[in-house]
């Protein structure tokens, strides 16, 4: 069962966690990833997040897809949030279910990596001193992370 | 076509879609990316480093090398920030 | 900061959460493994788990601080239940907090691969014809999952 | 010298803890682990298959070639299964 949603609210966890795991009794483990704005040592007032509306969604539902097919889920649900976001405050989430521990540990992980290096949104800086920072710049480290992936079919 | 722009691209050529006829000879993202960075300065800006730029064509991503007969929803935008 | 515990009653995850990145400013990602009792193609009524009092805090505590000393986090909790355990009813909780993404990950697959072969706890299975089932037997995969941490220092 | 058994060695021995004198001659887990094998029948039910069996010396895990000089407490019990 996979649940994908694009939303300006913050999520709640344990409401996601309770509706993906109701009447399963086949859940083993269970892993939620939260990403949260960090306040980049106080210059953070907020992050901006933008999206492309039309395929936001069908790109995660891509992901997620390719993801349930990759390891055996009992279900998947995904959420990412766009708007500004102020430190501390959610951006994404990532729950998995699954049987056995590893794979839900290695779907949060995947989905995570594309998620990042996929999903159409982009970041900016809002800074505490009341001006626009810049955008923030997509990572080389990310892009290594997704292509963990691709070299190695089996970790 | 229409034509979609995000994040910083869509500040420097100053406008977030537009609606374009392809003009002949434009086959591919890459042809198209050229010739948004030569017709006006907004497009001159957002495109000076087409490596950098990404692409989808109906909602979803293509590299450069795609053609573009039968799009119609090209999106150009920097790399993904995300997750 | 670590917190480790082990106690009979269940625990509360979003607030075990809210607790870990109360004024954290510095937090990205935020994990949680929680482990859950399944029903073994409903076989199962409960598992009871036995553990040496006297050991496990310690013993879960050296891992949670090899843990810590491993990855770059913010914080990681970690509860474990002992007593008898229904279907569906949560069993342990690693929660890792991270400025990065990968280092909660990694911490979370690595705490759960030490839990399982050096915490030390036995699972014994209750069956729902009502009779006393048998002591879980440890998985050879557990063991190999927890060798990777030996093999691969990077991973 | 205190020793604690657990899950199916408390079983098969038939008991959870004892305290014992440390017979002269016995100097490591392994050598504890043979003469309580030797001793009676729940010592040969629960430690017929020494190579199974793990230890814990002072609540730390001790490998059976591990000595028992100084040793206040000593655990026996199957591979462990939690998490």
């Amino acid at each position: 069962m996979i649940t994908v949603r694009i939303q300006r609210e913050p999520f709640d966890v344990q409401a996601e966690a309770t509706l993906l795991t109701a009447g399963a009794t086949d859940v083993g483990a269970l892993v939620t990833f939260t990403g949260l704005c960090r306040d980049e040592g106080g210059r953070l007032l907020a992050l901006e997040l933008e999206h492309y509306p039309g395929m936001a969604l069908e790109e995660i539902t891509r992901i997620a897809e390719e993801t349930e097919a990759r390891f055996e889920l009992e279900g998947l649900t995904v959420i990412h949030r766009h708007g500004l976001v102020a430190p501390g405050e959610q951006i994404v989430l990532v729950l998995a279910a699954a049987s056995h521990r590893r794979a839900a540990l290695q779907a949060a992980d995947f989905m995570m990596d594309y998620l990042k290096t996929r999903a159409p949104f982009w970041k900016r800086e809002h800074l505490t001193d009341g001006t626009l920072g810049d955008w923030v710049q997509a990572s080389a480290a990310d892009d290594l992370d997704a292509a963990r992936w691709q070299r190695d079919e089996t970790s | 076509m229409k034509l979609l722009y995000f994040a910083w691209v869509r500040e420097r050529i100053g406008k977030a879609e537009e609606e374009i006829a392809i003009p002949a000879g434009i086959e591919t993202v890459s042809d198209l990316i050229a010739w948004l960075a030569a017709r006006d300065e907004g497009g001159a800006r957002a495109f000076n480093e087409p490596e950098v730029i990404r692409a989808a064509i109906d909602r979803t991503h293509a590299s450069h090398d795609m053609p573009l007969a039968g799009a119609q929803e090209v999106a150009f935008f920097p790399p993904m920030t995300g997750g």
